[in-house]
C-alpha cells in the first residue's frame, strides 16, 4: 500500500477542520485531519460515538462545508465547489452509503425512483432503455432480483436488502470513491457479513476506492487495507491494518484494542 | 454567569424591539383610517342631531388641536411617545374630559378580580384532573374527562351566553347584568359585597369551567407522554410506589404548564373581553365594547397598549425563568415533544 | 430460578398477534450468569420484560410460570405479583439508562424512593447512607448521589443504574442490553461492575440479554441462543462458542468478527434472507427458510429437542446427525 | 451511533413506513367513532351553509320579514331577529361567512407558516435567525391587539379582508413548528441521499421534506381553521365584524346589543352559539382523533 504513495492519490485531505458554533462555545468536530486514499484501496476510519467520524464523512461527501483545510480529488482542489454543476461533477466520482438504511430512503417513494434519481446525476441523456439496463445490472451485482425489488417500497425489504439497494444506487452512478458511513451498524451480525463481502467485491470488480467508517474494530480489520483511528475529532493513528493491530502506538488505540470483547477471550 | 448575562441582554433587546414595534403599530394603525378619526366622530354627532353644524365645527377644531392631528406625522408620534412616558394616555373622545387612564383604572380592578381567581382555580383543578385521568383511567377518564373536553372546545363566550340564559333569565337565580346592583354605588358595605358576589358567580363560572377543561386536556396529554417514559417503567420494575411515580409525572409534566400559567396571567386583560360584554360586567371588555361603538380611539389605543404590556412582560419573565433552569433539563422536558 | 413455557404476544391492532416469545423455558442456578443471545426480533427483549415483571400492553403474557426460592407464580398476570418481588426478588437493569432516571430528580431522591418502597420505616437519610456505602464498596464515587442524571456521563449513568437496581440485593438481575449504547471502555467497566456485584454476593444470578456474542462470552457461563421467539440452543459458553450444534448458532459464531488475525484469512459467509415476520411465523422450524442444512421435514414439523436439559439444540438436522452417530456407535 | 439496533427499535424501524402507510389509509379502515362523528358533523354544517341557501332559495339574509323578535313559526322556522330578519336564513348565510373567513385565514396562516418555516429550517444560519426573530416578535404581540387595530384601520371590511387580517396574525405558531420539523428532517439521511443525486434546494424541500410534514400540515390547518372562525366571532362580538353581511359572530353581536338574551328571545342567540360550539367541537374532535391515529402513544389506551 505504501507503494502507491508516489502516485497522485484518489482523494486527499490536508488539515481538514470543522467546528460547530463560534468562539468559546465552538465544538471542534473534526480537527486537522490529513490522510489520503489510493484507487482500489479500502481505508477504514475507526472511532467511537462523538469522535467526529460522521462529520468527516459528510465533509468528504461535500454535504457539509469545512471550516479549514483542503480536500483534493486526484490532486484537484474541491474544497470550495459551490456551483450546482461542479458539485454534481464531484458526486459523479464520489458517492456515499449511510448508516440507517430505512432513514436513507424516502418512505414515500419506491426503490425505482431512488435509483432513477441517481441516474439523473449523469445527465448523459441516456436512452430510457439503457437507464433500466444500468439499474438492473447494478441490482444484480448487489445480489438482488430487479423484478422483485424495483417497484417495492423500502419497508417491504429487510434492513440488509435496503442497504444493498443503497449500494446499488451508488453503483448506478459508478463512482471512483465510495464513502460508507457505518453501513452495517444497524444490521444484525448475520446480515452484516453480506454487506462487508459486497464492499470487497466492489473493490475487486470496479477498482473502487472505499472509505469504510465504523466503530467496530473487527469489521475494520476484516475489510480494510489501511486503518485510521479517530478520537475527539483528531486522527490519532494511521497505518496498515496488521501494523496498527499488532503494535498500536497511540494510547487510545491501545485502550480500544484492549477493551474490545472477543468471542474466545483475549 | 456570563452566559446567562448574554442570554439576558439578548432577551431584553428582543423584547425592547417587540415593544417598539407594538407601540408603533398602536400609534399608526388608527391613523390609517381614511380622513381622520375626528371626521368620523363629528359626522356621527351631527347625523345623530346632537350637534348643530356650527357647534360641530367648534368641536372639530378643538379635537384636532387637542389630539394634534394637524401636525405632521412624526411630530404626532413624538408627542404620543412623550405623553406615554408621562403615563398620559390622552382624553376620551366620547367621555371628554375624562382621561383615558382614569377610565382604564376604573375598569381594570373588575377585570382582574374576575380573571385572576378564575385562572388560578382553573389551572390548579385542571392540572389535577389531567394527571388523575391519565393515571387512574376508569370512570374519571371515560366519564368526567369527556365532559371537560367538550367544555374546553366550546368558545368561551358561548358558554357564557348559555349560562346567562339558563341561570339568570330562565331560572332567575342570579342577576342578569352588571358587576353589582344598579341601585347601588360602590362602597365598602356588606350589601354591596353581597350584591357584587351574586353578580360574580356566573361570569366566574363560565371562565373557570373553560380553564379547567383546557388545562386538563393539556395536562392529560402531557402526563400520558410522561407515563410512557423509560423512567416510569424502570421505577415500576423496582417496585416504587404509585404515589411516588405520580409525583414524578406531575412534576415533569408541570414544568411546561407553569409557562402556560404565566402567559395566561399576562394575557388576562384580553382573555375575557367578551365574557364581560355578555354579562355587562364593568371591566375592560365592556369599556372596549363601548369605545368601539363610539369610535373612541384614545380609549381603544389605551386598552390595546395595556394588553400588549401585560403579554410582553409575561413572555419576558417566562423567558428569563427558562434561562435559570438548566437548558438540558429544559431540552428534555419540553424540547422533545 | 425456573421459568417455564413462557408465551408472550404483542397485540397488533387488527390482524394476528406478534408471537414474540413462544414457549421458552429456562433455569438458572445460584451464582450463574445466564446469557440470552439473538438478533433483532428474536424475542429476547420481550423475554426480559416478562421475566422482570414489566410487561405491559400491547405486550400480553399468554402463559408461563416463574419459580423462585420455592415459590411459584403464574406470569400471566404480572400486576398480581406481590410488590416486594419488584426490585427485591427480580430487578431490571434497563437498556437505556439515559432515560431510566427521572430527569428532574437527584439520584439520591430516587434511591430514597426505591428503598422506602420496600420498607417504609427506613429514614430517608439511612437510605442514602446505605447507597453511599454500597457505592464505596464498589469503588464508585459517592458524590453521584448528589447529581442529576444529565450531569453524569453515559457510562457512569449506566453504572449508577446498575447499583440502584441491585441495592436491595435482588435474587435475579435481568440485564436487558445494558451496554448497547456505550463505548467499549464503558462496556468493559459495566461488565467488571456486574462481576464485582456477583463476587460481593450482592446478587446471585444474572440474566444477561444481548445481541453481542463476544460481550456475552465474556460474562456468561451459560448461553441460550434464541431465534424467532424460540430457543434454538442451550449450552455452556464454551460449548456454544466452540461446538455449536444448531446451524443458526453456527452461523452466528462464524459471522462474528473479532479483531484478530484469523478474521482476514478466509471470506466469511452470512446468513441468507431475513428474520421472519412473527405475525406469520414459518411452519415447522422457524429457521428453515434461511437454514443451510434445511431438510424436507423442517418445514413440516416442529424440530425435536436433542440433548439434555442443560445442553440441547432444537433442530432436525442435529437430530439426524445424532441418530447416525448413535447408529455407528451401536454398530461398532 | 448506537452499537446496534435494539430489538424494539428495529421492530419499529422495519415497519415504520408500514405503520405510516397504515396510518394514512387506516383512517378509512379503523375509523373510530369520534372521527366518524366529527366528520359527519362537519359535512352537515358545511352543507347547511353552502347548499342550504341555494336549495331553500333564501338568498337574502338582510331582508326584513317580520317584527322585533317574532317567535319561531311555520314560516319563520327560527323566528326573527331584532330587525325582523329571518334567523334561519341568517344562520345559513352566517355559517357560510364564518366558514369562508376561517378557510381564508387558515390557508393564509398555513402558507405563510410553511414558507417562513421551511426557509428558516432548511437554509439555517443568518436567514433562520432573522426569520425566527421576526416570528418571535409577531408571537409576542398579542393577536387580538393587531386584530382590533387593523379592523379599525379598515373601515369597510369585506369577508375576504377579514380572513386576510385574521390569517396575518395566526401564522407564527405554524412557522415555528414547521421550522423545528424542517431542521430535524433536513439532517435525515434520505435528504443527503437526494442531494448526492444532485437535487436542488427547492426540489429537496418539495419532494423530500414536505411529504413528511403532510399530516402535520393537515392537522395544523384544522386548528387554524378553528382559530379563524373563533377569532372572527370574537371580533364581530366586539363590533368589528365584516361589513354589510352576516356571520355567526355578528348574529351574537346583535343579539347581545338588542337584549335578546335578557328578554328571553332564545332563538336570537341559541342557534349561532350552538353552531359555533358545534363547529369548534367537531374540528377539535377531528384533530384529536386524527392525531390519535397518527400518534400511537395515545392510541394504545
Amino acid at each position: 500500500m505504501s507503494a502507491h504513495s508516489s502516485q497522485v492519490p484518489l482523494l486527499e485531505t490536508r488539515d481538514l477542520q470543522r467546528a460547530f458554533g463560534h468562539g468559546d462555545h465552538a465544538v471542534r468536530a473534526v480537527e486537522r485531519v490529513s490522510f489520503s486514499i489510493q484507487p482500489g484501496e479500502i481505508v477504514a476510519i475507526v472511532g467511537e460515538s462523538g469522535s467526529g467520524k460522521t462529520t468527516l464523512a459528510r465533509l468528504l461527501l461535500r454535504l457539509l462545508d469545512s471550516t479549514g483545510g483542503r480536500i483534493l480529488l486526484r490532486g484537484e482542489d474541491v474544497t470550495d465547489l459551490r456551483r450546482s454543476n461542479d458539485l454534481k461533477a464531484y458526486w459523479r466520482k464520489v458517492q456515499g452509503v449511510f448508516q440507517d438504511p430505512f432513514a436513507a430512503f424516502n418512505q414515500f417513494y419506491t426503490n425505482r425512483r431512488v435509483l432513477e434519481n441517481a441516474l439523473k446525476l449523469l445527465n448523459h441523456g441516456l436512452p430510457r432503455q439503457e437507464h433500466t439496463q444500468r439499474i438492473e445490472a447494478a441490482l444484480r451485482e448487489v445480489g438482488l432480483d430487479p423484478a422483485d425489488t424495483l417497484d417495492k417500497w423500502p419497508h417491504q425489504l429487510s434492513g440488509g436488502q435496503v442497504q444493498r439497494v443503497m449500494i446499488a444506487r451508488a453503483l448506478v452512478i459508478g463512482p471512483e470513491l465510495l464513502i460508507a458511513d457505518e453501513p452495517t451498524s444497524m444490521l444484525d451480525a448475520s446480515l452484516r457479513v453480506t454487506v462487508l463481502n459486497l464492499l470487497l467485491a466492489l473493490r475487486k470488480q470496479h477498482n473502487m476506492g472505499i472509505i469504510f467508517i465504523t466503530h467496530d474494530l473487527g469489521q475494520a480489520y476484516y475489510v480494510s487495507d489501511r486503518i485510521l483511528v479517530m478520537y475527539q475529532g483528531e486522527l490519532v493513528e494511521q497505518g496498515p491494518v496488521e501494523k496498527v493491530f499488532a503494535m498500536p502506538k497511540h494510547e487510545y488505540t491501545q485502550r480500544l484494542l484492549a477493551d474490545v470483547p472477543r468471542l474466545r477471550g483475549a | 454567569m456570563t452566559r446567562f448575562h448574554s442570554y439576558l441582554m439578548n432577551k431584553i433587546l428582543w423584547f425592547a424591539l417587540a415593544f417598539c414595534i407594538a407601540l408603533t403599530l398602536n400609534f399608526l394603525l388608527p391613523r390609517l383610517i381614511p380622513g381622520n378619526p375626528v371626521d368620523v366622530i363629528v359626522s356621527e354627532m351631527t347625523t345623530g342631531g346632537a350637534l348643530s353644524s356650527e357647534a360641530a365645527k367648534g368641536v372639530y377644531t378643538a379635537y384636532i388641536a387637542e389630539f394634534g392631528l394637524d401636525k405632521p406625522m412624526h411630530e404626532q408620534f413624538l408627542r404620543y411617545m412623550g405623553n406615554l412616558a408621562r403615563g398620559d394616555l390622552g382624553i376620551s373622545f366620547a367621555r371628554s374630559p375624562a382621561r383615558v387612564q382614569t377610565l382604564i383604572a376604573q375598569a381594570l380592578p373588575w377585570t382582574i378580580a374576575l380573571q385572576l381567581p378564575a385562572i388560578l382555580t382553573g389551572w390548579t383543578l385542571g392540572n389535577l384532573l389531567g394527571v388523575l385521568t391519565a393515571y387512574r383511567k376508569g370512570v374519571l377518564d371515560r366519564g368526567v374527562f369527556p365532559i371537560f373536553m367538550f367544555i374546553s372546545s366550546m368558545p368561551y363566550y358561548c358558554l357564557a351566553i348559555i349560562l346567562l340564559y339558563l341561570f339568570a333569565v330562565h331560572f332567575t337565580i342570579f342577576p342578569v347584568a352588571g358587576g353589582y346592583s344598579f341601585a347601588m354605588t360602590p362602597a365598602p358595605t356588606w350589601e354591596f359585597f353581597r350584591s357584587a358576589a351574586e353578580h360574580y358567580v356566573l361570569p366566574f363560572s363560565s371562565l373557570v369551567l373553560i380553564f379547567i377543561g383546557g388545562q386538563s386536556v393539556g395536562m392529560r396529554a402531557m402526563s400520558i407522554y410522561e407515563l410512557d417514559a423509560d423512567y416510569v417503567r424502570y421505577s415500576r420494575s423496582l417496585g416504587v410506589a404509585d404515589n411516588r411515580i405520580i409525583a414524578y409525572i406531575f412534576r415533569n409534566a408541570m414544568l411546561p404548564q407553569i409557562t402556560g400559567l404565566a402567559l395566561a396571567i399576562g394575557s388576562m386583560v384580553s382573555g375575557a373581553l367578551i365574557t364581560e360584554i355578555v354579562f355587562s360586567y364593568p371591566g375592560i371588555g365592556s369599556l372596549l365594547f363601548g369605545s368601539i361603538r363610539q369610535n373612541d380611539y384614545p380609549v381603544i389605543q389605551g386598552i390595546t397598549l395595556l394588553i400588549m404590556i401585560g403579554v410582553l412582560i409575561a413572555n419576558f419573565l417566562v423567558d428569563i425563568a427558562y434561562g435559570f433552569i438548566d437548558p438540558r433539563i429544559r431540552a428534555r422536558t419540553i424540547g422533545e415533544r | 430460578m425456573i421459568i417455564k413455557n413462557v408465551r408472550a404476544y404483542y397485540a397488533a391492532g387488527s390482524g394476528p398477534e406478534v408471537k414474540a416469545v413462544d414457549g421458552v423455558s429456562l433455569a438458572i442456578r445460584e451464582g450463574d450468569v445466564l446469557g440470552i443471545a439473538g438478533e433483532s426480533g428474536c424475542g429476547k427483549s420481550t423475554l426480559a420484560a416478562v421475566m422482570s415483571l414489566t410487561a405491559r400492553p400491547p405486550l400480553n403474557v399468554k402463559g408461563g410460570e416463574m419459580s423462585l426460592n420455592g415459590k411459584t407464580f403464574s406470569l400471566v398476570e404480572q400486576a398480581k405479583f406481590p410488590r416486594d418481588w419488584h426490585g427485591k426478588m427480580v430487578a431490571l437493569l434497563p437498556q437505556r439508562a439515559m432515560n431510566s432516571l427521572n430527569p428532574t430528580a437527584r439520584v439520591r431522591d430516587f434511591v430514597v424512593d426505591v428503598v422506602r418502597a420496600h420498607d417504609s420505616t427506613v429514614r430517608p437519610r439511612a437510605a442514602i447512607e446505605q447507597a453511599r456505602e454500597r457505592l464505596e464498596q464498589l469503588s464508585l464515587p459517592a458524590r453521584v448521589l448528589e447529581s442529576y442524571p444529565h450531569q453524569l456521563s453515559g457510562g457512569m449513568r449506566q453504572r449508577v443504574v446498575a447499583v440502584i437496581s441491585t441495592l436491595l440485593n435482588p435474587q435475579v438481575l435481568i440485564a436487558d442490553e445494558p451496554t448497547s449504547a456505550l463505548d467499549v471502555s464503558s462496556q468493559k467497566q459495566l461488565v467488571l461492575l456486574l462481576k464485582l456485584l456477583l463476587e460481593c454476593r450482592f446478587i446471585t444470578r444474572i440474566v444477561y440479554i444481548t445481541h453481542d456474542l463476544p460481550m456475552l462470552s465474556n460474562i456468561a457461563n451459560f448461553i441460550i441462543v434464541m431465534y424467532a421467539g424460540k430457543v434454538a440452543e442451550i449450552g455452556t459458553t464454551q460449548q456454544i462458542v466452540n461446538e455449536p450444534r444448531h446451524p443458526y448458532t453456527h452461523a452466528l459464531i462464524t459471522s462474528t468478527l473479532d479483531p484478530d488475525l484469523r478474521v482476514r484469512e478466509h471470506q466469511l459467509e452470512g446468513i441468507r434472507g431475513a428474520p421472519p415476520d412473527l405475525r406469520y411465523p414459518p411452519t415447522g422450524c422457524r429457521f428453515h427458510p434461511r437454514c443451510p442444512r434445511v431438510m424436507e421435514i423442517c418445514s413440516r414439523e416442529e424440530p425435536p429437542i436433542v440433548g439434555e436439559e442443560e445442553r440441547y439444540a432444537a433442530c432436525w438436522w442435529v437430530f439426524e446427525q445424532s441418530k447416525t452417530a448413535g447408529g455407528k456407535e451401536a454398530q461398532s | 451511533m448506537t452499537v446496534a439496533t435494539s430489538e424494539h427499535a428495529s421492530f419499529d424501524s422495519g415497519s415504520v413506513f408500514l405503520t405510516g402507510l397504515r396510518k394514512f389509509f387506516g383512517i378509512f379502515g379503523m375509523i373510530n367513532r369520534r372521527l366518524l362523528f366529527s366528520g359527519c358533523m362537519l359535512v352537515l354544517v358545511v352543507g347547511f351553509g353552502v347548499l342550504g341557501p341555494i336549495i331553500l332559495g333564501r338568498d337574502n339574509p338582510m331582508k326584513t320579514v317580520g317584527g322585533l323578535y317574532d317567535p319561531p313559526s311555520a314560516t319563520l322556522w327560527l323566528g326573527s331577529d331584532n330587525f325582523g330578519r329571518d334567523v334561519f336564513t341568517q344562520l345559513m348565510h352566517g355559517t357560510r361567512t364564518s366558514l369562508i373567513i376561517g378557510v381564508i385565514a387558515g390557508l393564509e396562516a398555513i402558507l405563510i407558516g410553511l414558507l417562513i418555516g421551511t426557509m428558516a429550517g432548511y437554509l439555517g444560519g443568518i436567514v433562520e435567525e432573522v426569520l425566527m426573530a421576526f416570528t418571535n416578535v409577531v408571537i409576542t404581540i398579542p393577536s387580538i391587539v393587531i386584530l382590533i387595530l387593523l379592523s379599525i384601520a379598515i373601515s369597510t371590511r369585506s369577508i375576504f379582508a377579514m380572513g386576510l387580517i385574521i390569517g396575518l396574525t395566526s401564522w407564527p405558531w405554524t412557522a415555528r413548528a414547521v421550522r423545528a420539523q424542517t431542521s430535524s428532517l433536513r439532517t435525515r439521511e434520505h435528504v443527503d441521499i437526494a442531494r448526492l443525486s444532485g437535487a436542488g434546494t427547492l426540489s429537496l424541500i418539495i419532494w423530500e421534506i414536505l411529504p413528511y410534514m403532510l399530516s402535520y400540515v393537515v392537522m395544523a390547518f384544522v386548528l387554524q381553521l378553528n382559530t379563524g372562525i373563533l377569532q372572527e366571532a370574537a371580533l364581530s362580538m366586539l363590533g368589528l365584524g365584516p361589513s354589510n353581511t352576516i356571520s355567526l359572530g355578528q348574529m351574537l353581536h346583535w343579539a347581545l346589543l338588542w337584549e335578546s338574551v335578557r328578554t328571553g328571545a332564545w332563538w336570537g342567540f341559541v342557534p349561532p352559539a350552538l353552531f359555533l360550539t358545534l363547529i369548534a367541537f367537531s374540528l377539535l374532535l377531528l384533530q384529536a382523533s386524527v392525531d390519535e391515529i397518527l400518534n400511537p402513544r395515545l392510541r394504545k389506551r
